[in-house]
């Protein structure tokens, strides 16, 4: 089956990013398709390859990207909603550069896109989850 | 692409956390797609479509006009539970006369909300592919 | 002390825990969504007492922005955030109930 | 219809607005600190005439993270991550009360 | 430095958010401040130091053990509230048995926690000079 | 009086932050003293330099960074939580260098520093108050 996340929280916050990312390791060991990820409100704070947290903890932005969500064209379908990104200070290094800012945070394994991302999630999966506060 | 049933699933007002805002901002770019759109406002989400909300006081952006606009994009479909008004203390009148112009009615002017019980709710949830909570 | 409750009374359980514990020299200033506990509805009952008392504050620009401004219940003592700055210079120490 | 609940029924209203809104044939799963309702407690009855029906399912991993195990309510049915995945596939709708 | 009496307000339980670990990670800085500090345990509070947490399974890190430590810094007032605790159908038996040695009492090994009702936090909130909240 | 502030919450996801600069602009209106504001959990967020939020939204960051906060050295007294900090990915030029990181985006009017900060504001004000989810 087909199945799509929203993530509305940004990491170690809040439980929700966790919870999402348990759910769709769990999805594909069981020969699910995760058809994309997107992550919304604080979600995109999932997305910042500036994270480092303690030696003992676990990294919510790496096991993400080591799910290596991709599509059939190898772009990745970790996706960050570009509204939600930009007032929250997560830029890749077109956002950046187009604002004339010095620097980017964006992980390689995210990409930066529309709302319409989700809607379209919404109609070609089986089915959308949604992990917030 | 196929028709799908999409909710948008509003519990919280308008100014203490963003997911107002934000839904709203998902549910003008679905009016692109379209889908079979439906808004539900359940618990405080009934706040976001009170009528007179000002936020100069507190420097935020009002964004609550923005709902004014819905009817132009085909979005008529705003159901309000009654049971979180009245909880409230608010009523029907007390929320923005949204509207839109039904093209099946030589464009009448019709209200875009609908008050309902939970039981109804409930069915109209039941009847959904897909489920946005903010 | 001064006892800020930032969250609708519908939502979460914080002004009821601060109820529990709010001792007969602290007033209360509601904030936010908090002011939503300051409107006339179901769970007005729950303040009434200490508003009556007039120990109950609510911020005027959060009333303002969720248009319960004609709907507040009574004894309700509207401030602007130079009134909250002087509530927590007058009362103590201040508890929020996050 | 799958209806999954992630806040503590202490803290927040969300399972009593799931429980006003759910229909005969939906069924409900318990995660993160939803599950503390999954607990015997004074807010157990809330879901006990849902969980005879075998209708409420935890996530066993947040059960064991906040020390609840033994202190399940009744009927109450444990499934792990890739149980949640099976709920979501065979139940249609997922709708989080988030 | 002055002394203060320093409270800290802990009302979510261990892992639904970070509060508690944030909370905890505070209190052991702030013991080296040589402050008067109570921490006070209420609503979901109580799920912090409820024994028997085992984090594995959601692949967070399981910091409750940390409690233990707080004796050892002289943080030794963990007010619980009996309501809540009552409420959640928990008693002073559930949770962990954390100590501390009392150097007044030829270190006599005694309880941290106290399990308090309403009216008596009350009090204690009432004598604090900074509530810190989580 | 000296007044300190810790806000718990990242800019535009909740009020939290609007509410506590509204206080402090207030407070330093009336002639008092923000000894400090210390930014803890996702707090930290509003000390980001890459924030973009939309032209006709107000700039939470920006707002904090013009009340110029500062202590008698001249040193910012916006002061972030390096432990909360690092974990949520906001890091200045000193962390980023320290952990191999290409780029920082700590807006210049804040600095990080430890928890100690935030006793120490409870210690040396007169008031501390704190703003939440």
């Amino acid at each position: 089956m087909k199945i799509s996340i929203q993530v509305n929280e940004g990491p170690y916050q809040h439980q929700a990013s966790d919870t999402a990312y348990q759910f769709a390791k769990a999805a594909i060991e069981k020969g699910h398709e995760i058809f994309r990820v997107f992550f919304y409100h604080d979600g995109v704070n999932n997305a910042s390859r500036f994270t480092l947290p303690p030696q003992d903890d676990r990294n919510v932005i790496n096991q993400w990207a080591e799910l290596g969500i991709k599509n059939a064209d190898g772009e990745p379908e970790l996706v960050v909603c570009i509204a939600a990104a930009l007032r929250r200070g997560m830029l890749d290094e077109s956002e950046a550069s187009k604002n004339d800012i010095n620097g980017n945070n964006l992980h390689p394994a995210f990409r930066i896109s529309g709302l319409g991302q989700l809607i379209e999630a919404g109609i070609k999966s089986d089915r959308l989850v949604v992990f917030g506060d | 692409m196929a028709t799908k049933k999409f909710m948008y699933l509003n519990r919280r007002s308008s100014f203490g956390t963003i997911y107002a805002i934000e839904s709203l901002e998902v549910v003008l770019i679905a009016a692109a797609f379209e889908q079979d759109v439906s808004l539900a406002f359940i618990d405080d989400g009934v706040y976001q479509i009170v009528e007179g909300q000002n936020a100069d006081g507190i420097g935020m952006k009002n964004f609550s006009k923005t709902f004014h606009a819905l009817g132009d994009y085909d979005i008529n479909k705003l159901y309000v539970s009654a049971e979180s008004l009245e909880e409230r203390g608010l009523s029907a009148d007390d929320l923005m006369p949204l509207v839109y112009e039904d093209e099946d009615d030589d464009w009448a002017e019709k209200p875009s909300i609908k008050v309902v019980f939970n039981v109804e709710l409930s069915k109209i949830m039941s009847e959904q592919d897909v489920c946005l909570s903010f | 002390m001064l006892h800020i409750v930032n969250k609708s009374s519908f939502e979460r359980n914080s002004l009821k825990s601060c109820l529990n514990t709010i001792d007969d020299t602290s007033v209360m200033l509601l904030i936010e969504d908090g002011v939503i506990s300051a409107a006339k509805n179901t769970n007005a009952p729950m303040i009434a007492d200490l508003a009556v008392q007039g120990r109950v504050y609510a911020l005027q620009g959060d009333v303002e922005a969720r248009g319960i401004s004609s709907k507040l219940a009574d004894n309700i003592k509207l401030v602007g955030y130079a009134g909250f700055v002087d509530l927590v210079v007058e009362h103590g120490t201040a508890v929020s109930w996050v």
